[in-house]
């Protein structure tokens, strides 16, 4: 799978794109981020409000509920500020 | 006809504007929307704006509100242009034209489109000034304006 | 700064929006809104439209409308350029532009103006079409507009 | 003083501008309203609906009730329709 970061997520995780296989147990964005947590302190940093982040799964905004699979984009980033 | 540009290149606005009223002889009401880097934040001095974006998710986006504007509203037609990477004090980053018989679809859904970018797209604005660098948080006002558009 | 022009020839947009962000760097929003000549009533082909000013009172009024949006939404800019004489299908009619530091106060602000201008500057609009020529009636649409203003 | 008119009412007057001295016993515009009247039958029919009528006096918008004196410039149109 893959998962992009964003803005100050992707300056405190460190990296702006990350690939690798789906880790065992995890079948929703929710289990997903619960593992990243644990990854560096950077992932942990950035993570620990889930409340300021968002979230898409293949371009396409998503719950931490959503289920999510190996073949899957998944992105975390924090609220837009366009226009 | 909808045309959505996400792009790091300035644009013209007067070439924009005459392309699109080329593009269909309809009569009525034109608004567009040109959103400026400011100067100052407060007493600070603005060096830049620097905008990150999605690839494939921005421009999906964008053209997903476009395209809800131009049914909503009944629109003849309707431009979105929107600059990322590091933009000067004064520089435009956002343009936005929406054509309509009526003078209110062309004015709400100019509005409609902006509450949307502000929002829903994914951009994200980096603010360097003479005091450092920040980024820009999202503004509870601009949630409450795109919330009433589905209320 | 508050520019208003009630003239016949026609306006080149591009060089007013250029002219008026030259005047003044604030970044921030600009709306514009431009208003045809429609080339179809319904079925009926347009062949020109006819505006009569007051001359003398329709400057003066259009002016005083201007300056009332520049206040009440706190603009750095307000542009009316509103023509007059006989006007083609697709030709611009007018033009209202309005730059302030928020979005909003910059799209209320040409709604504002535009309300004012269809319901009390004085302009009559005569249309001539395939079937005839008539004096274009005032919109109750644009009355109740205009009355949510002072409301 | 001097009378102008505009629109669909100048052409059933015939004429966008009429100068005369103010007419005894008309202090009010609704007294120049019905002077003008019986001035001619084009001036009766536009003149026929006030409701469906605007004023100015001296280039601002006034009431049929609006005093008015031989110094003025009247104005009487229909509902403005710019933008």
């Amino acid at each position: 799978m893959t998962v992009v970061y964003f803005a100050w997520v992707r300056e405190q995780v460190g990296s702006g794109r990350e690939e690798f296989p789906l880790p065992d147990d995890v079948t929703t964005l929710d289990g997903l981020l619960d593992w990243l947590t644990h990854k560096s302190p950077g992932h942990k940093q950035a993570l620990s409000d889930r409340n300021g982040l968002r979230f898409a799964v293949n371009l396409d905004y998503a719950d931490p509920q959503s289920p999510i699979s190996d073949k899957d984009e998944i992105a975390i980033f924090p609220p837009v500020t366009g226009g | 006809m909808v045309t959505v540009r996400v792009q790091t290149a300035p644009f013209d606005q007067a070439n924009e504007i005459d392309a699109l009223l080329d593009s269909q002889k309809g009569g009525g009401g034109l608004v567009t929307f040109q959103g400026l880097v400011r100067m100052k934040n407060g007493p600070v001095s603005i060096r830049s704006l620097t905008l990150e974006i999605y690839p494939g998710m921005t421009e999906r986006v964008v053209s997903r509100f476009a395209h809800e504007a131009k049914e909503r509203f009944h629109l003849d037609a309707c431009l979105v242009i929107h600059r990322y990477g590091r933009l000067l004090p004064g520089e435009p980053i956002v343009l936005v034209a929406t054509h309509a018989p009526h003078r209110q679809a062309a004015f709400e859904s100019a509005c409609y489109i902006m509450d949307h970018l502000k929002t829903r797209a994914p951009f994200w604005k980096y603010e360097e000034t003479d005091r450092g660098g920040r980024w820009i948080e999202q503004n509870s006002a601009d949630i409450d304006a795109v919330r009433s558009w589905h209320a």
